[in-house]
């Protein structure tokens, strides 16, 4: 039997409790306490990268107390560990060990709580990842978004980031706890919550009500989990407020959990025994587009850097949505390796961001600017990472992003080339904006709004700042995460391998039958063929262009006063900004209406087209 | 499924299983209907109401009438649950928040 | 009465929504989460229920007897669970922002904008 | 959004959603129609299978007991998560502890309540016990058992023995007795493992009768656990909020 699956949950849980027991020990000896984080976090990257070895010719099923099925009823929880679970798990992992060696010399003062929370935080990832029963899938979640409250109020003398826990925190209970409603409602008709056996109960009959809206309301909660338009608000004020390192973990996987959620559930429960595959696909696409231009514009008018890489987090999380909307076997692939490449790339903003504020002391881009060209290493880390987000082709990011457009070409849908084009232009030419501002110093400094400077002034308490210099342990990391970027683009056969992985994602009946039945699918068949994920000369046209689109953009925001043209286009553009300022309020009340209200019409576009 | 309740459940009569438990049929029905309206005006005074301390112990009230309903759900572990939970652990937590936070608005 | 349970948690958790988002006071809001919550307990306890069936414990009576589903009971007890540690936390995060904030309101509470 | 505009799209929503959700709910079998088949499946075989009577104990603590190692830590998060919130207000404010506060009842208790009080804490702390030791035959286990527990400090505290409840329950203790409960869960499962079987397998012996408190094998130890992790973790938050409190009365008195 192989035990790698649960070890790799339990593994973290464990040590986490353990440190937490002999948290005297541990606590003034902080070189101990940190060096059995990363440890532990590094065995888990090892079991899980191990465990992906394994589970390539076919998805691993590891069944609880040994609870097997018995006669087609699931009466245990069972982990189905398949190659993009548990790539995505181990991405996570490798995200958190990146955090933890980070953290080695960032914090002046941890007890064992940060520590505790982040291997919590871990497990419930991997849970998350790598479970074939509904329920579980909810534990894990809850656990996940738990640790991930506390850990965004882990500096709580500050206002900021209570602010952004409590709304974060009520935002996805009340998702919780319409996934869960969900849950229980396809339960009442299956009597099941193992996925497989789900999707076998409720496949070959008409979908009616009852589907829809367990769908709606499962779907629901990972949508705001994952921050699509209209549930986003709660991420950018989690995000500007968590510690640095957690910043890391947030943008790069958990809000594609979400998302992974999404796909999980519907190709194991509901994909069969909903059909109509054109309008499930088009709501969900409409929802991607929308979130990615809508990202994309609040990024690009953002100064608080961690804020405006949350918003770009959004922009994106729309575009890896857009993917898997698709329901193809490319859309699919395209979008895993664009959340692989986005989560090396953003890590690594957010980690050069992190020794800027170990450094400087601030984050915000009005005062920062030209300051940074101090810190040359940095600035060299945060570019590479900044053009890798832009979406450079030989990125990984590209790669992916490349795919989902082809696949949308081949649906005769080139809208979604032209919204990929424009919300990338966008969050590259803010970033790179950041970049050649604070780190070069070009053009002028940005106008600083009164309001945002003073949130982002706040943002100073986690380490004392003016640095001599910035260890290697914070360096490392960045420059590691950056180049793997660019790393993961470059390994060859990538595409046919993260094809096949996802059109055995995709074959639901194939799924169904090894979970339930223990059988081994050497050929797996998606309803959608699979196209080719080549390299194509408009590809690497689109994706050069984009990023010299970009360039030009960050070079007109940074010299925008000196051009005559564009000052009068100033009063258009403070409209709009308190347009968005109106939305984006920090009113936990006004969150929870867009969820209600987002809810109702994506429920009511899919029982029109469904019934 | 449990072929005996299958059976009983197809042929649309009730099961006459004599156990101590048993409650008469039509006796269920009148006391789960009246707790179900119960409950649902016990949560609607909850979230009606504005004073917080208030609230508090309509919450406690609103966690006993949901542990009385999950008894003639046939649910006792689920009861005691709610019974040590919603009716005394959260509001004890609640109202130990409330003093923190009232007594600093002096 | 075949379909009352369900109509009651649509209420609960029409009704909890509305507190959350007409409340003025943080407590108040975590109030209605837990009512909200509650729904969720009535819902699984309510499609888990078998009419004239007994509570599954089988002490004292035969292992056939029917009796209702002992799942939704166990997925409902780690409801609770969920419930007490979130409102918990939610609990130390409100006393905390009081400190910094000086008020309870949401409207007021607002460092993070635009 | 200014409050109306927020009733209105509210409202809009919530009716919209509330005749959506209404919509599939009425598409269920109707009440007292559950169709199985894992309930039914599990009340045939779970008390051959594991010698526990109270089968939904049997669920949670071997069928679905991963779920349950889960929500045991979904709790330390939270028991750690108001520590990590709370502690640094506490230590940034007193500077030492606030001496004054100590052994006074909680305002508005009068003798009669702490007396009562006092009486309650043995049979409430013999009932926690108890609950938590027959999770296999009753329907009682860990959780009920662990916050039950945790009551009986609560009392203590109401009857005014501020310093007595500090005493019997100091924070690094209480931190390591919940980590210990949690963990204790969690190898278990992992003893198991050890042994080559899968996680949580229930390897030790069932014992001969059904229903007994030494029957059902792992379920009890668990279930034990579980008790001291859930009580330890409600004192730890009861602890951390009674100390807010305490602070805030010092404060009102040194000002």
């Amino acid at each position: 039997m192989n035990q790698l699956p649960v070890l790799s949950v339990v593994v973290p849980l464990l040590v986490a409790a353990g440190i937490a027991t002999c948290g005297w020990v541990l606590r003034p000896r902080r070189r101990l306490l940190d060096g059995i984080g990363i440890a532990t976090c590094t065995a888990v990257v090892v079991m899980l990268a191990v465990l992906m070895t394994n589970v390539v010719r076919g998805d691993e099923v590891y069944w609880f107390a040994g609870f097997r099925p018995h006669r087609d009823v699931a009466i245990g929880i069972d982990f189905a560990a398949g190659s993009l679970s548990t790539g995505l798990a181990c991405l996570a992992a490798v995200l958190v060990l990146s955090s933890m060696i980070f953290s080695w010399r960032y914090f002046d003062e941890v007890s064992t709580y940060f520590h505790s929370l982040m291997l919590t935080f871990l497990a419930g990832m991997v849970g998350f990842c790598l479970t074939g029963d509904v329920f579980d899938l909810f534990v894990w979640f809850e656990l996940m978004g738990v640790s991930a409250y506390a850990l965004t109020a882990y500096r709580p003398e500050e206002r900021g980031p209570l602010q952004g826990a409590l709304n974060f925190a009520i935002t996805n209970s009340v998702g919780a706890y319409l996934m869960l409603s969900g849950i229980a409602v396809v339960y009442g008709r299956t009597g099941a919550l193992n996925m497989a056996q789900v999707g076998a109960a409720l496949s070959g009959h008409r979908p009616d009500g009852l589907v829809v809206v367990a769908f709606v309301l499962i779907i629901s909660g990972l949508l705001i989990k994952s921050a699509i338009v209209p549930f986003q608000f709660w991420l950018a004020d989690a995000h500007a407020v968590a510690p640095t390192p957690v910043c890391v973990l947030f943008s790069g996987v958990m809000v594609e959990l979400g998302l992974y959620g999404i796909a999980r559930v519907y190709w194991s429960m509901f994909g069969s025994a909903l059909g109509h595959r054109p309008a499930i696909s088009s709501v969900l696409e409409v929802l991607g587009l929308v979130t990615a231009i809508v990202g994309a514009l609040f990024c690009f008018r953002e100064r608080h850097i961690k804020r405006l890489l949350a918003f770009s987090t959004i922009s994106h999380s729309g575009l890896f949505l857009t993917g898997i909307a698709l329901l193809t076997p490319l859309g699919l692939a395209g979008a895993a390796v664009y959340v692989v490449g986005h989560a090396l790339v953003k890590a690594a903003l957010f980690l050069s961001v992190g020794i800027v504020l170990h450094r400087l002391g601030s984050v915000n881009e009005s005062r920062l600017h030209g300051r940074g060209r101090q810190l040359r290493v940095t600035g060299l880390i945060f570019t590479l990472a900044a053009i890798g987000l832009a979406d450079m082709p030989a990125f990984a990011t590209w790669l992916g992003k490349g795919w989902i457009e082809d696949s949308g070409d081949a649906l005769g849908r080139p809208w979604i080339t032209i919204v990929f084009i424009v919300a990338s232009v966008l969050v590259g030419g803010a970033v790179l904006r950041v970049a050649g501002g604070v780190f070069y110093g070009f053009g002028d400094p940005p106008g600083e709004d009164p309001a945002m400077a003073a949130q982002a002034n706040e943002e100073t308490g986690e380490t004392a700042a003016g640095r001599g210099h910035a260890p290697l342990s914070m360096l490392v990391p960045a420059a590691v995460l950056a180049l793997g970027g660019l790393a993961v683009g470059l390994i060859p056969g990538l595409g046919r391998a993260v094809e096949a992985a996802a059109v055995r994602f995709q074959d639901e009946p194939g799924y169904n039958a090894t979970v339930l039945h223990g059988l081994h699918i050497a050929h797996p068949v998606a309803i959608t063929p699979p196209e080719p994920a080549v390299i194509t000369p408009s590809s690497l046209l689109t994706g050069f262009g984009s990023v010299a689109l970009s360039i030009a953009l960050a070079l007109v925001a940074l010299y925008w006063r000196r051009m005559p043209a564009l000052r009068r286009l100033e009063p258009c553009a403070g409209l709009a900004a308190g347009v968005m300022r109106g939305l984006q309020s920090g009113v936990i009340n006004d969150y929870v209406t867009w969820i209600v209200f987002g809810v109702a019409c994506i429920g009511g576009a899919l029982a029109l087209a469904i019934r | 499924m449990t072929p005996r309740v299958a059976d009983a459940l197809a042929a649309g009569h009730p099961l006459a299983v004599v156990t101590p438990y048993t409650v008469q049929p039509a006796l269920m029905d009148a006391l789960q209907v009246v707790l179900l309206l119960l409950v649902a005006a016990g949560a609607t005074v909850v979230a009606l109401t504005r004073v917080p301390v208030r609230q508090t112990v309509a919450l406690s009230a609103y966690g006993l009438l949901l542990a009385v309903l999950f008894l003639a759900f046939q649910a006792p572990d689920v009861t005691l649950s709610e019974l040590v939970v919603g009716a005394v652990a959260l509001p004890i937590l609640l109202l130990l928040a409330l003093t923190r936070v009232r007594r600093r608005e002096k | 009465m075949s379909y009352l349970p369900f109509f009651v948690v649509a209420w609960i958790l029409g009704v909890g929504l509305y507190g959350l988002v007409t409340s003025r006071h943080l407590v108040h809001q975590i109030i209605c989460l837990i009512v909200m919550q509650s729904s969720t307990y009535v819902l699984l306890l309510g499609v888990g229920y078998v009419t004239g069936a007994v509570a599954p414990y089988f002490y004292d009576i035969p292992v056939h007897t029917p009796a209702v589903d002992p799942v939704v009971q166990a997925l409902a007890l780690t409801d609770v669970v969920v419930e007490a540690a979130v409102t918990a936390l939610l609990l130390a995060f409100a006393i905390q922002a009081h400190k910094r904030f000086g008020t309870l309101d949401p409207h007021e509470l607002v460092q993070l904008k635009g | 959004m200014t409050p109306a505009l927020r009733r209105w799209l509210f409202l809009l929503g919530i009716a919209g959603f509330l005749a959506f959700y209404l919509w599939g709910l009425t598409r269920l079998p109707g009440f007292g129609r559950y169709p199985g088949p894992y309930g039914f499946v599990i009340n045939r075989i779970a008390v051959g299978q594991t010698n526990a009577t109270g089968v939904v104990s049997a669920v949670n603590f071997e069928y679905r007991g991963f779920d349950t190692v889960g929500e045991e830590f979904i709790l330390f998060v939270a028991a750690t998560g108001v520590a990590t919130v709370l502690r640094q207000l506490r230590d940034e404010q007193e500077g030492g502890r606030s001496q004054a506060a100590f052994g006074e009842a909680p305002s508005g208790a009068t003798d009669a309540i702490r007396l009562a009080s006092l009486v309650f804490v043995g049979p409430v702390a013999l009932f926690g016990w108890f609950l938590a030791s027959h999770a296999q035959t009753d329907p009682s286990g860990g959780f009920q058992g662990g916050v039950v527990l945790a009551t009986a400090f609560v009392l203590i505290y109401l009857a005014g023995q501020v310093l007595a409840f500090r005493r019997i329950s100091p924070a690094d203790l209480i931190d390591s007795v919940g980590a210990v409960g949690a963990a204790g869960f969690a190898a278990v499962g992992l003893t198991a493992v050890i042994l080559g079987f899968a996680y949580l397998y229930n390897f030790l012996p069932l014992g001969t009768v059904p229903g007994a408190v030494s029957s059902s094998g792992t379920i009890a130890l668990i279930s034990f656990f579980v008790g001291i992790e859930v009580a330890a973790a409600f004192i730890l938050i009861v602890g951390e909020l009674v100390e807010q409190t305490l602070l805030v009365r010092a404060e009102g008195r040194n000002s």
